[in-house]
């Protein structure tokens, strides 16, 4: 079990380690990541959005559905735990 | 040969750190350390995302006072990227609703089996038919 | 070839579904309401296709589209002489079937009577869905329907015995439905057309080797229906069913649509020119006179009287087919027309079968001495449709016999005359000691010594069915004009080839 | 307005689902009828989203009226909003079909938690399908998988263990999905799939491109449950309540197929999956195991549940396989398959719950005169059975038949021989339970318990039963009108480059 694991693991690092040679130098500030799309979130967030902290202008505007999405997420883990465990306590109780 | 390795060691980092955290999902046998291998796990993806952010010499993506200003350009490389920041805020908060449903699972499985072995939880169930 | 477009076909289709389900929602406790929802839908159902007749006599065919699932996929039912003749056997038999099988469940006091009529309807549902599809695809649906169809009716008596049986029937059925779905596949990518047309479309669509493949498992595919040896093995196991679903398993529906198949596979999808060319009609033929041949010594062999008609329905079977391959103009009317008096001729006989069941108990051939006293209706009806079944004249069976056997010359296979000769001996052999015993051996303790016979309402539909085997022997184109029918078919074949 | 239907498919079960619990504060027995009503919405919603794609073709939402790639869009095309009705209508039917099973599997205190949680799994699931951008796909992908987690973990005996194993790899599979999300983002900056289908195509050969894709694919398997990475999927399905197992069992593998049709063939192209990366081959491969293993497992099994939950395993296999040939014919095959599989699936979980909400068994061998006992139930059994033996005019046969058209047509005679040997298995399976539910004890010990007195009619409850019946119906009118669906739908779900 522990080699099939090892092995799994050392393939999945060997296939990351493998992308990585194509990937920009770190801090490349020309790399498609910092080119393609998030240049204009730095460009216009302020004008569109009037918030200085671009963070907070994606995460809440542009992005607004992910972190709607994330809040449920929260909703969900919330509900999951009272659901799970809610009922031995009284169980205990009784 | 140096350099290349320095130039990404960001990407170094995050894949022995995944490799960690995936190596204790798989091969441990305790539900705990499991459950840390998935924290850490999660954790190098997120530190992969954040490293893609980084410019050279750009700072937090918080425009300072004196940029305020109207129709002023902003300059991109100034600022970091803020999409994997918020990409990753993201994912911090689903990595925690993750573990806080596995260990309401793991709250369960105590109460029914008094372990978290995972070798006396198959003996357990074994004995008992199920 | 002039198309009549008409919904007949669907309704000819449609009607036993259509009682089926009022059979079902009737349920057990009107009988009378349910067994008459079976006597309306055969009756309608026969006028059906009957009505269908005079067009196909004119040399028209009958289209209907139901669905077009893809390009070149269509759910269609084309009628043309060859689908119409099996689909007048199948629906004519079923009225005889209907009324024969009222009185043998009441007879027997069976159980579930509502899921065995309900069965038997879906059957006959399937069983016209074959004849009258005009493609592959539709053939394969009803096919398959029909195999589900019929399960319920061999397992009907729930004994551990039936049940295997029917395990037996569902494995090679089902095997074979697979098989044919691959090779439907095949077809279609090779061609992009499942039609069926006179005289096949096939040639040149593939390596010979692709072909060969294609014609082996296609007659492996409905070779298990037909009960090809060595594929037959399901057929007397599932002789456990109730004698009516035996007759209609034997005579009319799965077997007969098995051969259908065949049929439909040698002369409208590969055609008498390509298997020619291809050279294995010949091996094909051999193969199928070592059935016919085996399967008349292994009905030598039975005492129980279900299982020798069995054997004697895989060597008649088997018959036909080598008719067809043996690809010349006569033996090929030889071969459909046995369609036709095989059906009628053998029903007769499972019906005797079952009025001996029920009246008198018996199931094997050595108990059934001096049993033509007690029962002579019954018993001379299975010595008129013995002596045709041995094709001897005046009886339909001769006229098969006789295109058959015409057709081995023909093909310049003097060896395969024998086939049929022999064969013609082994059904002497196997079915004459039946009637011999049954009149003029003493009768056992166990036998009424006067006229005692089974219900009427199951005599009367044997009596009828032995006695069209002989009109269709003096007249074969009486009534329906089975022979018109026949001779249309093997021209449009030969035609084209 | 019919863009307002697109939001309206989330935003309607999201909303809900934060009012269950208000409701379930008040008055439990309210919870219910509230989760189904609002079921509708979507359903309805999504009705209107395909006929509308149906009639002016594909269309895209934009959130917050933010333009892609910068902002999140939806967009929607023929196989969305095909699989967005199969999504919305079967977990309608499950939710009516709710009622009494989780009353009587569940303690009272759960219903609540319960049917919010069911709600969020329905928004997860229609999230991951909408969506046009990949990050919101994985966050809609947690948000499903959290709450089936939840809902796995209150099933029976040893459900919490299973949840766990669940919990592992799905988080497992989830960040490699993450993973993939963010190699693609590195080479290509964006987030969109639009704008990432016309990006990649210049950098097909760059190696982050070829990490990403298998990260891809190995997520998206061990989430449809794609042999050998389904060993989370048996002990999950099985210890899930009845009602649960029924959702995800017809819904969760058919979604992450989805996904994998998604990303193989509108993200990345169809040149890239078929011609560059090998990966089809492999997958074709794991999905025959997959058909194998599942039927032979299904084979040993004496409890009907786990039996189709293997079964379930093997028919991840068939669509798989569809998506493997890489041509029209087996795409069509699998992308009907995806719709047949939910039907039959669901329809079959269902009616185990009925068995066991009545009987309080599931072993195959204990189902004696449950066809006098349960008559629509186990008619509806038999159709479903016989679809997926694979006899027409039962849906399952036509996907089937496109399948191996498929195969037949990428000269795959492996996997067309695997789709052939399942119908066989199936056919055993399913024969062995009918010969059990029909049929008299083959046991003559047994005999005597039944054969005299009568067997009283004692069917599931209507909102039960009605369900199974619709289900079953379905099964039959999805075949017969599977030619409409494909010419009208499906022809253009499947990528225009086949």
């Amino acid at each position: 079990m522990k080699l099939v694991a090892l092995i799994t693991v050392f393939m999945t690092g060997a296939l990351l380690i493998y992308g990585v040679e194509d990937m920009p130098g770190w801090g490349d500030p020309n790399s498609p990541a910092s080119s393609h799309v998030s240049p204009r979130y730095i460009q216009e967030a302020m004008e569109k959005t009037a918030t200085p902290n671009m963070v907070s202008a994606v995460l809440a505007d542009y992005r607004s559905y992910d972190t709607l999405g994330e809040t449920a997420v929260i909703f969900t883990a919330g509900i999951a735990c009272i659901l799970m465990l809610r009922k031995k306590r009284k169980g205990e109780g009784e | 040969m140096l350099d290349y390795v320095i130039s990404k060691y960001n990407f170094w980092i995050y894949v022995i750190l995944m490799m960690i955290g995936l190596y204790a999902m798989i091969g441990k046998r305790n539900l705990i350390k499991k459950l840390i291998g998935m924290n850490i796990f999660q954790s190098a993806v997120i530190l992969f995302y954040v490293s893609i952010s980084v410019k050279a010499g750009a700072t937090v993506p918080i425009l300072s006072g004196h940029s305020y200003g109207h129709g002023e350009l902003i300059e991109v490389a100034k600022y970091l990227n803020p999409l994997p920041h918020v990409l990753m805020l993201t994912a911090i908060v689903v990595s925690i609703a993750t573990t806080g449903v596995a260990l309401a699972t793991l709250i369960l499985i105590y109460r029914r089996y008094n372990t978290l072995e995972e070798d006396e939880i198959l003996k357990i169930r074994r004995d008992t038919g199920v | 070839m002039d198309v009549v477009y008409s919904s007949r076909p669907l309704w000819a289709v449609l009607v036993s579904m259509i009682a089926a389900f009022l059979i079902l929602a009737t349920g057990e406790k009107n009988r009378n309401i349910r067994e008459s929802w079976t006597i309306i839908a055969a009756f309608v159902k026969f006028f059906i296709v009957a009505s269908m007749v005079p067009l196909i006599l004119q040399g028209k065919v009958i289209e209907y589209t139901i669905i077009t699932f893809y390009p070149g996929l269509l759910l269609q039912f084309r009628i043309d002489a060859f689908g119409m003749l099996f689909g007048l056997i199948a629906s004519s038999l079923w009225i005889a079937t209907s009324f024969y099988s009222i009185g043998y469940v009441r007879g027997l006091k069976e159980h579930a009577q509502t899921r065995y009529f309900f069965a038997f309807a879906m059957c006959l549902t399937s069983t016209i869905g074959i004849a009258f599809s005009a493609n592959l695809l539709t053939f394969l649906i009803f096919y398959e329907m029909l195999t589900i169809a019929t399960y319920p009716l061999v397992i009907h008596s729930e004994s551990p015995e039936a049940v295997k049986g029917g395990r037996k029937y569902l494995t090679y059925t089902l095997t074979a439905g697979c098989v044919l779905l691959f090779a439907t596949g095949m077809i279609y990518y090779m061609t992009g057309t499942l039609d069926f047309k006179a005289g096949g479309f096939l040639a040149g669509s593939g390596s010979s080797s692709v072909l060969i493949m294609l014609f082996a498992m296609f007659i492996f595919g409905f070779g298990v229906k037909a009960g090809i040896m060595p594929m037959h093995e399901w057929l007397p196991t599932a002789m456990v069913a109730p004698t009516p679903v035996s007759a209609l398993l034997h005579a009319v529906a799965v077997v007969k649509a098995g051969v259908f198949g065949c049929l439909r596979v040698i002369l409208y999808i590969f055609g008498p020119n390509l298997l020619h060319n291809l050279g294995i009609w010949l091996i094909m033929a051999y193969i199928v006179s070592f059935t016919v041949i085996v399967a008349g010594f292994l009905a030598l062999g039975q005492d129980h009287l279900k299982r020798r008609l069995a054997f004697s329905t895989v060597n008649n079977l088997a018959m036909i087919i080598l008719g067809a391959i043996l690809l010349t103009k006569s033996s090929m009317t030889g071969a459909i027309i046995h369609m036709a008096n095989h059906a009628f001729m053998k029903i007769t006989l499972f019906f005797c079968a079952g009025a001996l069941h029920v009246k008198a108990h018996k199931d094997y051939v050595s108990q059934l001495d001096g049993i033509g006293r007690q029962m002579p209706m019954t018993m001379g009806a299975f010595a008129i449709a013995a002596i045709g079944l041995s094709g001897i004249p005046p009886m339909n069976g001769f006229i098969s016999k006789w295109f058959l056997c015409m057709g081995a010359l023909e093909a310049n296979q003097i060896i395969f005359l024998f086939v049929f000769f022999t064969s013609a001996m082994l059904d002497v052999a196997f079915l004459f000691p039946v009637i011999y015993n049954s009149f003029f051996k003493k009768p056992l303790d166990d036998v009424t010594p006067h006229f005692d016979e089974a219900p009427m309402l199951m005599v009367i539909p044997l009596t009828i069915t032995a006695l069209l085997s002989v009109v269709f022997g003096i007249a074969p184109d009486a009534f329906v004009h089975f022979f018109s029918i026949t001779t249309i078919a093997v021209q449009n074949i030969m035609g084209v080839g | 307005m019919v863009e307002q239907f697109a939001a309206l498919i989330i935003v309607a079960p999201l909303i809900a689902s934060l009012i269950v619990p208000l409701i379930g504060w008040r008055q439990k027995r309210l919870c219910y009828p509230w989760v189904v009503a609002v079921l509708v919405v979507p359903f309805i919603c999504s009705l209107g989203v395909l006929n509308t794609v149906l009639t002016t073709g594909k269309f895209s939402y934009r959130l917050g009226g933010w333009a892609p790639p910068w902002g999140i869009e939806y967009a929607i095309d023929h196989l969305n909003a095909f699989v967005l009705v199969i999504v919305t209508f079967i977990s309608l039917i499950i939710a009516v079909y709710s009622k009494k099973s989780v009353e009587k599997e569940l303690a009272e205190e759960k219903i609540a938690p319960f049917y919010t949680l069911f709600l969020l799994l329905v928004t997860g699931l229609l999230g991951i399908v909408i969506t046009g951008d990949v990050f919101n796909l994985f966050v809609f992908l947690e948000i499903s998988s959290l709450s089936c987690y939840a809902l796995i973990a209150i099933g029976e005996e040893g459900a919490p263990t299973a949840a766990f194993n669940y919990v592992i790899l799905g988080t497992i599979a989830a960040c490699f999905y993450l993973l993939g999300v963010g190699y693609l983002y590195i080479a290509t900056g964006s987030l969109n799939m639009a704008d990432l289908a016309n990006i990649l195509p210049s950098m097909y050969h760059s190696k982050v491109i070829l990490v990403a894709f298998a990260f891809f694919t190995v997520s998206l398997a061990i989430k449809g449950g794609l042999f050998p990475l389904h060993t989370w999927l048996p002990d999950a399905y099985y210890t899930a309540p009845s009602v649960v197992s029924a959702l995800i069992a017809s819904l969760m593998t058919k979604v992450s197929a989805y996904v994998m049709i998604r990303v193989m063939f509108t993200v990345f192209q169809p040149h890239f999956s078929v011609d560059i990366v090998p990966v089809l081959p492999i997958l074709g491969w794991m999905a025959v195991f997959a058909i194998l293993f599942g039927g032979i497992k299904a084979l040993a099994q004496t409890d009907l549940k786990r039996m189709l939950v293997y079964i379930v395993v093997a028919e991840v296999g068939y669509i798989i396989i569809g998506v493997s040939v890489a041509n029209r014919m087996g795409l069509t095959g699998a992308i009907l398959h995806i719709m047949n599989d939910a039907v039959m699936v669901a329809c079959l979980f269902l009616i185990v719950g009925a068995i066991f909400y009545k009987t309080g068994t599931r072993d195959i061998n204990k189902l004696h005169y449950l066809n006098k006992k349960m008559p629509f139930t186990m008619a509806a059994f038999t159709i479903t059975a016989l679809s997926m033996v694979g006899i027409p005019p039962a849906c399952g046969f036509f996907s089937k038949w496109y399948l191996i058209l498929g195969t037949i047509e990428a000269g795959q005679w492996v996997y067309a021989a695997a789709l052939l040997c399942s119908s066989l298995i199936n056919a055993v399976l399913f024969f062995r339970v009918i010969e059990c539910a029909y049929l008299k004890p083959l046991n003559p010990v047994n005999a005597h318990t039944g054969e005299t007195h009568m067997i009283q009619r004692d069917e599931a409850p209507l909102t039960m039963l009605a369900p199974i019946v619709i289900m079953a119906a379905l099964v039959i009118l999805l075949g017969m009108f599977s030619g409409n669906i494909i010419s009208s739908i499906i022809q253009f779900a499947v990528p225009a480059s086949f």
